[in-house]
């Protein structure tokens, strides 16, 4: 059902694990499966994520997109590290079955959240940033038939 | 191909060799279609109806109570949905309970939403047993059918379905019950339990996928399910799978004949595995009743992790095992039956089922608990709930 | 045992060899329930898929239109009572004709006595056509469903299809077809044809016996008829029957690859044996159209004379046929088809059905032909009704 | 579904024909299922059955039981054939199938009406013999479902 690349992030996590003092954390649940994600974030002084870690409470879907949107964002630019969307996340893992979609959402938002955190550790905003809500949902699959 | 170890037998077993043989001369030799008049095919009436005997004598029903569907579900929506039709005149309530299988729960909703019925759903205890003082409550004068499954697919919980029996006469209301996983796996005499209805289904049993009956007591006059030409004694329409007729007969055969030496094995084996689990893994529970329970079956939840990734992890480790049942597996949702139990969501999420079958070994055994000690040490570092 | 000449094609057709071959490894080996996460289920997964487009496509349908049932009997009524219960808001209004299969007609029986449906039954003309004005005039507002069967199982009689497809969609009403008998034997398109549900059955076209489907065209929201587990998409419950949906699938990808090879040779054969029955035995008529019929179907009735001693003296020289369809063989009415096309009571009763496959040869045909001679004959000579 | 004696007088069937200028004809047809039997008797004038005949347009069962029916009154008195109930001869031939029991009233029935065609014919009264209807047909049976 999962493509190598899942596979290969879900058996070998990069960036597993937990920041001390991080910059940023969020953690993110999912309404629709019940999973949970927290993201780490350790950036600099020039807006650029050093290190990032994460822990994950989920499918595995939801442990590879985690590992992935980690790599994608690290060492990457505050404002770099927004436009990482979940598509771009399930691209680089060659994809995920339909009723996995709304996994990838979780890394996507929990970036957003660690993002929030530092921005309100800072005090600064973040352009382009919502507040993300704690739950979130996809959604409604437009057939439900189609999977 | 490396050796599987497949402890998911609830959710389908492997076909005995000696079941194929069985069937294998009905595919192209005698392929006669029962119905037909001449000698070539009336062969096949008799080994239809030979099967029949054998599956009869396997519950203590009468032959000609039973009757052969295409599935388990099938019996299961045949019994509920005729039941509901035939006695709607008398009332339009049924009872059945929280941890039924989709297979009657799904047409529960079927009769509610489109057949204008009400359903009471029986609470079940911590360990899965049906409330029987509830059940007796929720009768009313326009109760027609008590359906509560045998023993629970998940949890392995065996009902009081004697108890049950009783209460469902002293009302006279007929009594379904759904005994797909205990078919084969414990004593079922229908008359000494006061069943109605029975389902089950050959690939639990070693039988194909794709055949299943339904007793109906002599004298419980439900109309038809499946609808057509006049086989199974005008009860259930279309030509008769008779290769897999015959090979549930040959399974159920084997299967009632080592009954007592298998189970035996099987629930020593499942101590074992169960007593390991327990003692080896922390934050570790059982799922389901430590005694009624069926003789295979073992389910756990493991805090802090989740069961998908559990499985995958097992998977890459040649075990084959499942958190649910294997028909929802598309689904998101935390099983039904471990809410019904009283597990909050998350820890329901992380539960994992492993089915026996009697060639398992304590050799399997010993490495299967090996290498969930491994997975579920490796999956709680992942996880943001575990704080160790 | 000698020779069998087995001419009851139309009842059911011998299970292929290769057939059972492709079906032997899901028995016994690649037994995972396909609903499993674990790699090894998963390939019964693919296996499905590859099964289901095969079908898709000789049918001209998108693979996830096809989904698999237990019977072509389940397929039909899938078809009429979802649809009935789908769109009963907009009328309870069924159109079909005077000769379709039981499954079609008893499903349509339940649906006026149990729940509140009208059923319009079109008349055939003396061919067996149905008569496309009076089906045309039939259709009212409360109209949601036209289901006309393809060809027609005792007599052969292919219908109007297309045309029937473009009254319903210039209507608006859904439109199931019973192909049961016309798959693979006639092209089929359903988008060509309009056709928007359309029944199958394996064991019609050398697959096993306890398999169907049912084409759902995209977009026609009907709902389940099997409710239980997410199997088909949410569609029909019950574990997959995978061995037999991997035989389905092989079966009908050989018979569309020898599809026009060998109806070419049975309407040959057929052509040839209406030839000489109609010859060589006085008081004797062809039932059906003289063209529009299914390759390898012959339906003649013989004065005089009645079917069960007709049957039994073939069957007692090595020839299985049939009269009415097999399914209704324990019924003693005169087959209602007959009787549609306008034959006498006693007349229906002499009916003889010949449904050749492509393995049976002109010696076979010539030396039935002699013994329906012989038989008629002495037959003729006991009957009450014939005076020479 | 038959059995050996069934199948032996279904295949050779005894006193199959007609008697020119018989004593008695009778003809009757079974309402259930469209079948017609005709019975020709010659009684001599004791009143014992000299010969029988019959013609059979119906099924297996139907032939077996004429057959079968045939044999037991040739050569009885008037009195003894109306004692051959469609019970005895299903008995003679081993029993009948459910479904066919039906058959074998047609016998009891087509030797009646030639019984009371013989009596009309002599203007006779025969004790016990009713006037048999042209159409038979059984009771419905009790359950259906047991066939
Ligand atoms: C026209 C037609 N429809 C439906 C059926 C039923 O198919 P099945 O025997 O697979 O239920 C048959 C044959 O039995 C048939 O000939
Ligand atoms: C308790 C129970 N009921 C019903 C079913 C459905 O049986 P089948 O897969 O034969 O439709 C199953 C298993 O799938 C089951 O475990
Ligand atoms: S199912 Fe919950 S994150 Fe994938
Ligand atoms: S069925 Fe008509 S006499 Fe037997």
């Amino acid at each position: 059902m999962y493509t190598k690349k899942v596979m290969d992030h879900f058996t070998n996590p990069r960036n597993m694990g937990e920041i001390e003092n991080p910059s940023g954390v969020g953690t993110v649940g999912n309404a629709k499966c019940g999973d949970i994600m927290r993201m780490y974030l350790d950036i600099d002084d020039n807006g650029v994520i050093r290190d990032v870690k994460f822990k994950t409470f989920g499918c595995g879907a939801a442990v590879a997109t985690s590992s992935m949107a980690t790599e994608l964002i690290k060492g990457k630019t505050i404002e770099e590290a927004l436009k990482v969307t979940n598509k771009a996340v399930m691209e680089a893992l060659d994809g995920l079955p339909p009723v996995k979609v709304h996994c990838s959402l979780l890394a996507e938002e929990a970036i957003h959240a660690a993002l929030w955190d530092y921005a309100e550790k800072k005090g600064i905003k973040i352009e382009g940033l919502r507040k993300p809500k704690s739950d979130i949902h996809e959604d409604e699959e437009e057939d439900k038939q189609d999977y | 191909m490396e050796k599987k170890i497949y402890l998911d037998n609830a959710a389908t077993t492997r076909t005995r060799p000696e079941v194929v043989e069985a069937m294998l001369p009905y595919f192209s030799e005698m392929f006669g279609n029962p119905s037909s008049i001449y000698e070539f095919a009336m062969q096949n009436k008799k080994a239809i109806d030979d099967a029949r005997s054998i599956i009869a004598k396997a519950i203590g029903a009468e032959t000609n109570e039973i009757y052969f569907t295409g599935s388990g579900t099938e019996a299961d929506n045949w019994a509920l949905i005729a039941t509901a039709e035939a006695f709607e005149n008398k009332g339009k309530h049924i009872i059945t309970s929280k941890i039924e299988h989709h297979a009657v729960l799904h047409t529960c909703e079927y009769l509610q939403k489109k057949r204008g019925f009400e359903v009471t759903y029986i609470d079940v205890d911590e360990f899965g047993c049906v409330k029987l003082d509830q059940l007796e409550k929720a009768i009313r004068p326009d109760t027609i059918l008590i359906s509560i499954m045998f023993a629970n697919n998940e949890i392995g919980t065996i009902q009081p379905i004697k108890e049950i029996g009783q209460i469902a006469k002293k009302h006279n209301i007929i009594f379904h019950t759904d005994a797909v996983q205990a078919f084969c796996q414990v004593d079922i005499d229908v008359n000494e339990l006061g069943v109605d209805l029975l389902s089950a289904s050959a690939h639990k049993v070693n039988g194909p996928k794709g055949i299943g009956f339904l007793y109906i007591r002599k004298g419980v006059r439900i109309g038809s399910f499946i609808h057509g030409g006049a086989q199974e004694r005008g009860r259930r329409a279309g030509t008769e799978n008779v290769p897999y007729i015959v090979g549930f007969g040959k399974a159920v055969e084997i299967a009632m004949a080592n009954m007592k030496e298998r189970t035996k094995k099987e629930t020593e084996l499942r101590d074992y595995l169960i007593k390991r689990i327990l003692a080896e893994v922390p934050y570790t529970r059982l799922n389901g009743h430590r005694t009624k329970r069926l003789p295979n079956n073992a389910n756990f939840s493991f805090q802090f992790i989740e069961g998908e990734s559990l499985l995958i992890m097992l998977d890459m480790n040649n075990i084959c095992a499942s958190s649910g049942s294997a028909c929802t597996s598309g689904s998101l949702d935390p099983s039904h039956v471990l809410l019904a139990i009283g597990l909050p969501h998350e820890i329901a999420h992380g539960s994992l089922r492993l089915t026996l079958n009697d060639e398992i070994t304590y050799e399997d055994i010993d490495y299967t608990v090996e290498k969930i000690k491994e997975i579920v040490y490796k999956l709680r570092q992942m996880s943001p709930l575990y704080e160790d």
